[in-house]
């Protein structure tokens, strides 16, 4: 496996520079809406910010058509499936470090304005963390299954009618009430384990089922 | 010919619209989250951003499938396609803060359970959208049209630098702003002004360039 | 023969890799002219050049005496190009991009292209992406020759092409020759060209070798081959290309007569093909030294 | 000599490029030409070998032993080139020797340098922006530097000029010198398998129509070209394709060895290129041959 996270870093390096004006706005953003908003709740811009973070680690394959030249490696499926995986991860802790180390730094740089980090706040952090997690393990299924742009638009459908549904008040209603739920169940540590035990055991099912698919793909 | 191009472009690029309107989608739950008050300014907000680069994305998606070529072979001039793009974010911007008026109001009145009376664009939130259609469009637009994925580069990455600059520095932009909110007309006709000397900047440069 | 129906004058134009040198050539109406010349010899920029991809630093082309350069778009309507590497925007349906496309040109003929599609072996409803290089010059060409171009600008469309299939595309595109009409067809098959091509012209490193009908040049160019040993006595200055092996010398002559007297009975002398000049005139220019591979 | 590839009768239905039952063997120390027109199976066949795609049906025994269970790890000993080479459009072409050079244990940086030289590589410009012969030829250096013992070209030549085909034809040759090695290559030029080509397989509409060594293939069939008396004498039974046009009747013949006695007078017979074996082989078959 090491050799692909290593490639994945010699050719996601350049995308990333590529990216990163965006990203950096998107900080700057984040420090800006902290250091003139009092108040405390993570600015929704950092909800954006991780999921770009996970765009670009998962997406090399969607802008160029890499995947038929990774496949003539000598890698199996699984490892391809498995290096996706931990890179989308990684891409997450470093989106939950970087809205952490922002709201640090908006403390830092004006501390009479912005309040430093409560507790309260990271939990708010880590639940939203935790619902990216549960997004990204929807979603990664879809671009194993399909090639990455139609598995993009099969999971956008798919979270369209999700969305809908649960506006329309089936059990949870929208994402929403999945971040407050999320926070409320973080708030003790006995459903915060079971809660964080589910998310776990619904990667390792979205991780077999992309190899399972990974495995039939004709490139 | 621009409506040619018009439909062109949809019908070939819709697919890579979903992407940015994904995002705005995301974007909208997270405003949605955001207490009562800044939920429009929060949408307009973030509409203004995403929107104005959806003809970015269409151009930079032409050359990096490598059909810009194929564009350019069909009977219509550079400054046909320079015409295009311009009109684009117009067409983009206009059409998808009345998609954003919309679903706010929805959800109000989901949320509220009775239809509320639908709450117009004030005056200042016009021209704060002219002026991010401005910095975020009009000005990395022609670094593009000239220089491609350098130029882009180049021309984001100038204006984050400024917006952080000033956010660290703390300047206060407040007595600029009422200022220029003060005299409404004079900075219509600035923006426009801006907006047209792009538009030449960028057909002086894709002109020019080869393929 | 009235003025051609395009004319090409001193085009140059300098890219940091290599440059294109100062090229000129006519090519008169109902003629295939084949443009040959080693990997970056500069052909798709000329190529490009002609459709507008390209802007020239100095020169002129002119089509149907009006020139290109101010009258690009109108000209553009009637000027089909095929690129050596066709691209289509992915996941898109055939009949979708053909669509886009007719929408540009009101001379679009829809049966025409409805056969040519059968034919080729194409099927409307296939998605640009499932398509092989050979199957998307295919459906480039379908476009391009639906409808009425009076010029054809391709660029090395039988890459991709199966030897069948090449015979069959090049009698067609004969077949739409007329008085109103040329081809301009580059390619590294030389063999395609042997048969159909009219007039041929070499382009290499960026400077025009020669352009002259393909019976010209068969009376012209040859090949001698011979012992190493006679290489030694005779020298190789006369030669305008040499590559020698193991077994003796291939020396690529432009005046066979004079060689065929001079090499009478000591060596073979032949009928150059085009793919022998290509082979043997090598790459670059040589400072006074053959090119020998 | 063992034979590195052996097909069992492979089949495959892949949308519009599918195979029936065909059956190779690629032996070591020899180069194998596969050609066919578009749409025969060509890239379909080699990309099974690889793994590239799922079998349906069928046998693939690579160095002796089943793909389909060491599939990654003998994928170590392949070099592979796709039809036309996306690899990565950002990376430049000594980056991309980098990045491929952790996953095969045999990779020799030098090689892949002296081979970028040999092909007048640019090393600092991006992939994307190589012309297309440059990035079949950046392809193939890849393909060639980790001592691949079997070579799977999809149309290498392709987007090549006549000089530097005649270069790598001359490289693949080198190739095969070591009697350990192979090389299984598509193309649709048949004058450079004529060149170079020990094997030749031809591939129709999915079926391996014809197979064997290059000379004995040639040797065996025969070109009579005449007028329409060829179609009444016994000639018809051993005729396989053909084509009628205004100069007279072209038959491709089998068992070119005895087909003197059979020729009515005026009938030339000759010997085919690969083209004309390819061109006319089940070419109006029914209305000239009517077996």
């Amino acid at each position: 496996m090491r050799p692909l996270i290593r490639m994945a870093w010699a050719t996601s390096r350049r995308l990333l520079l590529l990216m990163s004006p965006l990203l950096a706005f998107y900080l700057a953003l984040m420090v800006v809406h902290q250091v003139t908003k009092r108040g405390t709740d993570i600015p929704a811009i950092a909800f954006t910010c991780m999921f770009m973070l996970i765009i670009v680690s998962t997406f090399q394959g969607l802008t160029f058509d890499v995947e038929g030249f990774m496949a003539s490696l000598p890698v199996t499926r699984a490892q391809l499936v498995r290096t996706k995986y931990l890179l989308s991860f990684l891409g997450l802790l470093a989106g939950l470090a970087l809205t952490l180390a922002v709201a640090g730094l908006a403390h830092a740089l004006a501390p009479g304005r912005a309040a430093a980090p409560t507790p309260e706040e990271l939990r708010s952090a880590v639940a939203l963390a935790l619902v990216d997690a549960f997004g990204l393990f929807a979603f990664l299924p879809f671009v194993h299954a399909f090639e990455p742009s139609r598995g993009i638009l099969a999971f956008s459908l798919a979270a369209i009618l999700a969305l809908a549904a649960s506006l329309a008040g089936w059990g949870l209603d929208g994402a929403a009430d999945l971040f407050r739920f999320f926070q409320r169940v973080l708030a003790q540590p006995a459903p915060a384990l079971g809660l964080i035990g589910g998310l776990l055991a619904f990667g390792l099912l979205s991780l077999s089922l992309s190899t399972w698919a990974y495995a039939r793909r004709s490139f | 010919m621009l409506l040619e191009l018009l439909r062109r472009d949809l019908r070939l690029h819709w697919g890579s619209l979903v992407v940015p309107i994904l995002i705005l989608g995301m974007g909208l739950g997270a405003v949605v989250m955001a207490d009562e008050g800044t939920r429009l300014t929060g949408l307009i907000l973030e509409t203004s951003f995403l929107i104005p680069m959806l003809p970015v994305i269409i151009h930079q998606r032409e050359s990096a499938k490598g059909t810009l070529g194929d564009l350019l072979v069909l009977p219509v001039s550079r400054a046909a396609v320079v015409r295009l793009r311009y009109a684009e974010v117009l067409f983009f911007t206009g059409g998808l803060l009345l998609l954003a008026h919309a679903a706010v109001w929805v959800e109000l009145s989901v949320a509220a359970r009775h239809p509320i009376p639908m709450s117009v664009m004030s005056r200042d939130q016009f021209l704060g959208v002219g002026v991010l259609l401005i910095f975020w469009f009009a000005y990395p637009m022609p670094l593009f049209l000239g220089w491609g994925m350098k130029g882009l580069v180049v021309g984001y990455g100038s204006l984050i630098t400024l917006v952080v600059t000033l956010a660290m520095t703390e300047t206060d932009l407040h007595r600029f702003i009422d200022a220029s909110m003060a005299r409404p007309v004079a900075m219509a006709l600035v923006l426009a002004g801006l907006f047209t000397l792009s538009y030449l900047l960028s057909l002086k440069f894709f002109s020019r360039r080869d393929f | 023969m009235s003025s051609p129906l395009l004319r090409i004058d001193g085009l140059a134009k300098r890219f940091p890799e290599f440059e294109l040198k100062s090229v000129s050539f006519g090519l008169p109406a109902g003629l295939l002219m084949g443009l040959i010349g080693p990997n970056g010899a500069g052909k798709t920029t000329l190529l490009k050049a002609i459709l507008g991809l390209v802007k020239p630093d100095a020169g002129m082309i002119t089509f149907q005496g009006r020139d290109l350069a101010r009258e690009g778009a109108a000209l553009r309507a009637r000027i089909a190009y095929v690129s050596d590497e066709p691209k289509f925007m992915p996941g898109v349906r055939l009949r979708t991009l053909k669509e886009v496309h007719a929408s540009f040109f009101p001379a679009w003929d829809e049966a025409r292209w409805k056969s040519l599609m059968a034919d080729f072996g194409l099927d409307p409803q296939n998605k640009s992406d499932t398509l092989s290089l050979g199957q998307r010059t295919r459906f480039a060409l379908t476009l391009a020759l639906s409808r009425d171009a009076e010029l054809l600008v391709l660029d090395e469309p039988t890459t991709g092409l199966d030897p069948a299939f090449r015979r069959e595309l090049l009698a067609r595109l004969a077949a739409t020759l007329d008085d109103r009409r040329a081809i301009l067809f580059s390619t590294h098959i030389t063999s395609d060209l042997e048969v159909r091509a009219d007039l041929v012209t070499l382009l290499r490193d960026g400077e025009v070798v020669f352009s002259h009908s393909q019976d010209a040049l068969r009376d012209s160019w040859g090949v001698v081959k011979g012992g190493l040993d006679l290489l030694e006595t005779d020298g190789s200055n006369g030669f305008q290309g040499l590559r020698t092996n193991a077994h003796g010398f291939e020396g690529l002559t432009d005046d066979v007569e004079s060689a065929r007297r001079r090499y009478e009975g000591r060596a073979l002398v032949e009928r150059a093909s085009l793919e022998d000049i290509l082979v043997l005139l090598g790459r670059r220019r040589p400072e006074g030294k053959p090119h020998a591979a | 000599m063992a034979n590195l590839l052996e097909l069992r009768n492979l089949s495959k239905s892949h949308g519009a490029f599918n195979l029936r039952d065909v059956d190779l063997a690629v032996p070591a120390g020899t180069i194998t030409g596969l050609i066919g027109a578009n749409g025969a199976g060509k890239s379909t066949l080699l990309k099974l070998v690889l793994g590239l795609l799922p079998l349906d049906g069928g046998e693939i025994r690579l160095f002796g032993e089943d793909a389909r269970l060491g599939g990654a790890r003998l994928r170590q000993r392949i070099g592979f080139v796709q039809e036309s080479p996306t690899l990565f459009p950002l990376l430049r072409v000594d980056e991309l020797g980098e990045v491929v050079a952790p996953f095969y244990p045999r990779w020799d940086r030098a090689t892949y340098r002296r081979i970028c030289d040999a092909f007048e590589l640019p090393r600092k410009t991006a992939f994307a922006r190589l012309s297309q012969g440059s990035r079949m030829k950046a392809a193939l250096a890849l393909a060639l530097s980790h001592e691949a013992e079997l070579l799977l070209l999809d149309e290498p030549t392709s987007g090549l000029d006549p000089l530097m085909r005649r270069d790598l034809l001359d490289l693949l040759l080198e190739v095969i010198q070591d009697e350990g090695r192979a090389v299984l290559f598509s193309t649709h030029i048949t004058s450079d398998l004529e060149r170079v080509a020990d094997h030749v397989a031809i591939l129709k509409a999915g079926r391996l129509v014809l197979a064997g060594a290059k000379d004995d293939l040639l040797e065996s069939w025969a070109l009579v070209r005449g007028g329409e008396e060829l179609l009444e004498g016994p000639l018809k039974d051993r005729c396989r394709g053909g084509e009628r046009t205004e100069l007279g009747l072209t038959l491709l013949c089998e068992g070119a060895g005895s087909l003197a006695s059979l020729l009515p007078d005026g009938a030339l017979q000759e010997r085919p290129s690969l083209e004309d074996l390819v061109y006319f082989h089940d070419r109006g078959k029914e209305s000239l041959c009517a077996r």
